[in-house]
């Protein structure tokens, strides 16, 4: 299965496909295109990715997390492309038979997908489109 | 030797392009591409370094030596998530 | 509205119920009867409420995490009655611009009606049924 | 002075009842009321304090010293999430 989609994200689907009869807990993650980033109104974002690196990366993510808290189950999706405000970008839900894995799990690879995965934003605003972050000048 | 730089995001724009073939010298590291960017393209000039690096879609230090036919990305900040 | 419900929970609309165009992140947390409780099978859970406190604490439960994270929209419903494993007796979404204070105040709420809301669990295995925790015996 | 007893789960299976009238004399505190129960409910007789009381469904010691109309409640150790 692929980490990155083009379409958008069924939340209640990835839920599904964790959920296990032995799971007491489900903690999920959703980022969400949201109006304004730093101080800039922004109408939409433009999602890039290389993608064999980002498939590779979010493997590895999944298979690190998945080692360091064995009862967690684990799905995460991405998705590509032009998102409008309030679509999510990212998905990921973690079930487990206690809580507390499931959320620290689920916190864990938000953190390590923003920090290496190989996709990048480009906000569109009133005032035209940006990279987001680094913008060599 | 025959190696294969990609580029993407804000580098592609910068560049004008996202993909590179280029016969370097054996020894050759991933950052001296980077100079080589740097030369060409003045906005780049500042930064000393590339920030971050992938050889064969595995993150490495800009000083590691190329072999041929790697492929070689230099990637900017992700912002995903 | 109320903090309780007697019919199955809708994911989807806490979650709608919760999301701002200004939302970045959304933590959800769902509580589910799992098939099994301190090495014993569960194969249902009853659960019982003494409805207006447990919705006065709830409320309480809101406020307070509302105040402590000014940038949280909280939305949770516990369920009750009988429920069989794989339903959520509770559903908590947290939306906030930052995906920090959506995570924390997701785990604080969850951890609060845990400690405070009069809600008790009956569980139903192969060997009858049981209180679950302080038996009196 | 009337107060209202209200019982919950497991405790008002134990008692057989989730609700009583109660005349009490003034200054009896919610902790008498569980003594009370102690003595006539053998599998409460080692549990020298209620696991929670609630006092007009708030929260409160179990020495707090009841008034006329009250409702309080012994709640057992609560299991939602």
């Amino acid at each position: 299965m692929s980490y990155l989609t083009d379409a958008p994200i069924d939340q209640q689907r990835l839920t599904e496909a964790v959920m296990r009869p032995s799971d007491g807990a489900l903690a999920l993650f959703a980022g969400v295109v949201r109006d304004h980033h730093q101080g800039r109104a922004v109408e939409s974002i433009f999602y890039e990715c290389w993608r064999p690196m980002a498939e590779k990366e979010m493997a590895k993510i999944d298979a690190e997390v998945a080692a360091a808290y064995p009862d967690v189950a684990i799905a995460f999706v991405h998705r590509l492309g032009l998102l409008q405000v309030g679509e999510a970008s990212i998905v990921i839900a973690c079930s487990s038979p206690h809580r507390d894995e499931a959320f620290t799990a689920c916190r864990e690879i938000i953190e390590r997908v923003k920090l290496t995965v190989p996709i990048w934003k480009r906000e569109k605003g009133p005032d035209g489109e940006e990279w987001v972050g680094w913008q060599g000048k | 030797m025959k190696v294969r730089l990609l580029l993407f995001a804000v580098l592609r724009d910068i560049v004008g392009a996202d993909e590179r073939e280029l016969e370097v010298a054996d020894g050759t590291r991933a950052i001296d591409l980077w100079n080589g960017l740097r030369i060409d393209y003045p906005r780049l000039a500042p930064y000393e370094k590339p920030p971050f690096t992938a050889v064969n879609q595995d993150y490495v230090q800009p000083e590691a030596v190329l072999r041929d036919g790697d492929e070689v990305a230099f990637i900017p900040p992700v912002s995903g998530g």
